[in-house]
């Protein structure tokens, strides 16, 4: 498979390469949102070319009805692929997301499939300030319902874009701007990916840094710096987040003994939050110290560069986290 | 317009009684099983407003679609919805609708087009442009009939949905029923204009119908559906009727009275039941058939209890499944 | 003060009682929402005579624009309080909640109070469905910039119902309607009680026992009948979420080194995580065993006694997670 | 009407003028900075819809309010923001409006009644009814501007706001800036009917104005106002526009040409600063003041920029500050 990889793909390149994959395979994929054939972010350039106006939908600045549309679409014979442009605008349009996509198989009986996919970029990309620069997966982790896919590289994204098209159920594909321009090998056949599986970006030994999305590749730096001081950091990417690997995680910290969780969002019950929960529960007998999250503060993203600076993952404060984790020993 | 036509000539009026009279005994045996207490959560009657449910259902082919509301029943059963299984939902049983996961705010059919009811006031106009959507991209024949209250009307997906099912010409027929009460508020106390008015700027037209009358809202909805099905797009039906009974049974606890005696006795003497079996039997018809037919109603539905109750509850693991489906 | 108590006031009457206070102590505050006049679930109950249609207005079904109309309105002088009825429709209007109502004071640099107040009942009523029995307080405290009241208790919630109306910032309070028929006393003048400072609730040396709203009164029987078995368990009751008390858990937790936090809310991202993790770092070398949550399943709620039985608390699980958690004895 | 009478009297031509202009020459100096890669963030600039602005925020005083948008930087230039304090905000200083917590897009001057930017599109359409209800319930005699684009005459809080502002006859002018695009799509496209009449159904007044003739726009705000502080309720208003820009600055690395290039001749030929500068010259002003002014303000925006790019950042702790106020 090596030999087929495309090289040097963008993030939003290899997205769009994935989500032309899926209309060409499927007929009843369609693509729908504001500009989508423009495409502001870039991962639905292209598709209104190859696959005409009835199947690529510009449409108005309704995103609850938009959103809610394509549970309708969606129970009715469509695999709508909606693009929401910033993950901030899930909240126009939430009652349509959590009350309704999220629970219409459920309160059916499971009468029902629906196979629909939000697509947002997400999180801070320079200045956007509060109104477009959310992280929204923990809270949509919270709702249950819907999946939730949030990859760190243009060829996970390419293959979870294309299993998340075929998925039977509501997912939230986000990508984070913050990689919208990172390059990646990514397949010149783009094969689907398992939505729930972790990937091991890193092995190592001594301790276990869950990372999500862009922290990823912060992690892996910290890490390999870390090997200069004998540190040897096991980097592991859960890539979705519903349904979460929570084997993948809890097989490593039995072997490491230690964890750190790196997540690009507020602190307060997010995602990181609930790892080194679980993880406390699963691997208690294995803890040999103290699990530590890095995150954002609790605040909105800023504007001004220095105060978002502030206020968002440094890799400093990753290194510290692992160094102390590393350091601690039991109970000290 | 030859479907239109067509429909309007083909009408089963009794058929159409029949229908009123199987919602009206539906609605009447769950209030009874509410009253002795033998009905868990929310419930909200239709008892008043059968003859819009009914009417528009009827100009309906099981391939057709409907969304609906928290006042459900009327429009489910219009629709063909097996009052067995309904009463088995109500009663939050296995053999339910689903599986006694969603009750009587969350009844689906999706066999019979039926896109759900809802709890979420107004959470249908999206789903049903969606459903037309749909129907546009893939060039299928079929419609979609919104149900949706007075109250609804306030909520912007209205203003939403009209506007992208103007701009996609989708065959989506919003319907508002208005009983004129949003809970136990007036609805004029807390809306501007008429709503039947609302399309206008969309360029949809909207039109005004006795709600009480079946023939009337068969007729508006038969219009509707034909443009829909013709690829004119949209369009928006008003009816006006009430409801005979509270917003939702048990209200007397804490509501008191709080619309005029004088308007619920004008409504219930506009019954649409009793308006329309008066005027079948001004044209004819034999009247002693009616009698018959609600009695056979109220077995059916009897029957329906019957197979309701014997049913068991759910297992508790149960509440684990259906959340996902599985991936292939 | 215990003289002046009114014995035996139902949840919902206290809160009226609160709400009836701070209207007439200050003039700007106002109540808005469907139904406030004739009040469904009878906290807003007789403000219409006492203060007319000006100050109590029943208004339309058009959550996004009423709760919004609460932050123009804050932000110019009145201290509106709205009635959003269940708390499942916060959704519909989440934009104006999280992406106004919470930022509008930090993103202006601290140039406005934002006082009002966002009432809704909350959580299971007995088969009120998916779409009816949310408990949104998680993804609340995710958001930040927005304060959190969630009491247990008919007196708590008086007084900080009053605290709530007279704070500068938004505040969502909750009443959990498994509550709301519940009876206890109120002081006959209510006075407001401090954001942010949770309430030892029962005392008790060998397990921590944290529980929100409902889940007090279900932890304080099960330490009460744990009594007899000889365990001594200390039940904390935040009645804030945010700001939360965590030096009132920390401090508990430094003396008992056990934790059970019972949350009546999804388990993933909830609020019981945050607590866990949280206490983790911060009780590390406290902690003598395993730290456990007792929430619901990860589904929405479903309709059919028996099945919402199986998916939310019971008071059987918190004692087991009780009794698990003082049985365990360091690492195993 | 006689306040409305009044105002249109008492009118600054010259000011008017001038007031246009200094949004011009901010929006350039933006334009500008964010060419040389000075400027942080999103960057939508005013540039050819000053009329819109400075016509309706003429007929208010200091103590009435507007809501704007995420092109807002003539909104609040118009209403009297301070170029200074704008200006350090957009580059992120401590000594901007909101100490460089905001940026473009969420400047805020409260003591001017400035509510706020938004970067949320129809976001401050809600704020701007709970501001005109706040002045309802205290029985002040204040209105609110609440400017919103033809793009977010399709969010559904529009209809909400109408109807809320007409069922409570709130004090707040409804300002559609109708510059024909949402982003890169023509508004017509994916907009149903004409936004004028999106009001009618609620038994609000709309009208439709030339947006780049100041006057217009003025005496259209003046009708409305009026209205407003006579307790009459809420007005609709589209005024037609253009921006001379893309969406936002930058857009052509993704863009390319949208929009066709007469139209966008058509309109520049229409440029508001000039037909009006060119209306009061055939009424007999003396044309030289205009250049003059023009430098002036242009000299104003410089000053603004210096105190700007002299200002310190803010220092990274205070990210922490301002979220909560202080309770007592
Ligand atoms: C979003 C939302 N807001 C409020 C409610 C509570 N509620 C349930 S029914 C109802 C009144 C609905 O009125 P209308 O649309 O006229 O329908 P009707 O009950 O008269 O049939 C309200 C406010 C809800 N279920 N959903
Ligand atoms: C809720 C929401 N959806 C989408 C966007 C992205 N967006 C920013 S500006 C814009 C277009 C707005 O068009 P219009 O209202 O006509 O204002 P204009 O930019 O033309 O002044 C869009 C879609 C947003 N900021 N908020
Ligand atoms: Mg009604
Ligand atoms: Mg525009």
């Amino acid at each position: 498979m090596t030999e087929t990889l495309v090289k040097d793909t963008y993030m939003t390149t290899a997205i769009a390469g994935a989500l032309k994959a899926a209309m060409a395979e499927d007929e009843s994929v369609i693509v729908l949102g504001e500009d989508v054939e423009l495409s502001t972010i870039g991962c639905t350039k292209g598709l209104v070319d190859e696959f005409g106006t009835n199947r690529v939908r510009n449409s108005p600045i309704s995103e609850a009805t938009v959103v809610g549309s394509c549970v309708g679409a969606a129970a009715t014979g469509l695999r709508p692929v909606m693009d929401l442009m910033f993950s901030s605008f899930f909240y126009v349009a939430l009652d349509q997301v959590a009350n309704q996509a999220a629970r219409l198989r459920y309160m059916s009986g499971g009468q029902v499939d629906l196979p629909l996919v939000y697509f947002a970029g997400t999180g801070p990309s320079g200045s956007a300030a509060a109104q477009h620069s959310e992280n929204p997966h923990s809270l949509l982790m919270h709702l249950s319902g819907i999946k939730v896919v949030f990859p760190s590289s243009p060829g996970d994204a390419a293959g979870l874009l294309i299993a998340s098209v075929r998925d039977p159920n509501p997912v939230v594909f986000l990508l984070d701007l913050m990689l919208a321009g990172s390059k990646g090998p990514v397949p010149a056949e783009i094969e689907p990916l398992l939505i729930g599986k972790a990937e091991v970006k890193r092995s190592g030994d001594d301790v276990t840094i869950v990372a999500i999305a862009s922290a990823v590749g912060a992690a892996l730096e910290v890490a390999a710096e870390l090997e200069a001081d004998g540190v040897s950091a096991e980097v592991i990417d859960p890539r979705t987040l519903t349904p979460f690997d929570w084997d993948a995680v809890t097989e490593s910290v039995a072997r490491t003994g230690r964890l750190v969780v790196v997540d690009p969002a507020r602190r307060t019950c997010g995602a990181a939050g609930e790892i080194v929960a679980r993880v406390t529960e699963s691997n208690w007998p294995d803890l040999k110290s103290r699990p530590r999250r890095v995150t954002w503060e609790d605040v909105p993203i800023p504007f001004s560069p220095v105060l978002e600076e502030a206020v968002t993952l440094r890799q400093d404060q990753i290194r510290e986290a692992v160094t102390a984790t590393v350091a601690g020993n039991g109970r000290a | 317009m030859a479907t239109a036509e067509r429909q309007r000539q083909e009408v089963d009026l009794i058929g159409l009684f029949a229908r009123m009279a199987r919602i009206r005994a539906f609605e009447r045996k769950v209030q009874a099983l509410f009253k002795r207490g033998n009905l868990p959560g929310f419930v909200h009657l239709y008892i008043g407003e059968e003859a819009v449910g009914v009417g528009a259902c009827s100009v309906l082919d099981d391939a057709d679609k409907i969304t609906s509301t928290h006042r459900g029943h009327g429009h489910l059963l219009a629709k063909g919805a097996d009052p067995k299984l309904m009463m088995a939902e109500l009663l939050g049983r296995e053999t339910g609708y689903c599986k006694g996961k969603g009750g009587s705010m969350h009844i689906v059919d999706y066999s019979l087009g039926i896109l759900g009811a809802n709890g979420i006031v107004g959470g249908g106009l999206p789903i049903a442009t969606g459903s037309g959507l749909a129907d546009r991209v893939l060039g299928r024949d079929r419609v979609t009939v919104c149900f949706f209250g007075d109250g609804a009307s306030n909520q912007g997906v209205l203003h939403e949905a009209l506007n992208l099912s103007a701009i996609w010409s989708l065959p989506v027929i919003f319907l508002c029923e208005n009983n004129h009460y949003t809970e136990w508020m007036r609805t004029e106390d807390i809306t501007a204009g008429r709503i039947a008015d609302r399309s206008q700027a969309f360029g949809i037209p909207g039109v005004q119908v006795d709600g009480n009358d079946v023939l009337a809202v068969r007729e508006a909805a038969a219009t509707a559906v034909a443009r829909a099905r013709a690829g004119e797009g949209p369009s928006l039906i008003e009816a006006e009727t009430y409801r005979h009974h509270g917003h939702n049974e048990g209200e007397e606890v804490f509501s008191g009275p709080y619309r005029p005696q004088d308007e619920i006795d004008d409504w219930i003497a506009r019954d649409p039941l009793v308006l329309f079996r008066n005027r079948l039997v001004d044209d004819g018809a034999a009247p002693e058939q009616f009698d018959e037919i609600q009695e056979r109603e109220e077995q059916l539905i009897e029957e329906a209890y019957r197979f309701a109750e014997e049913s068991p509850m759910p297992a508790a693991a149960s509440a684990l499944d259906d959340l996902y489906a599985e991936t292939e």
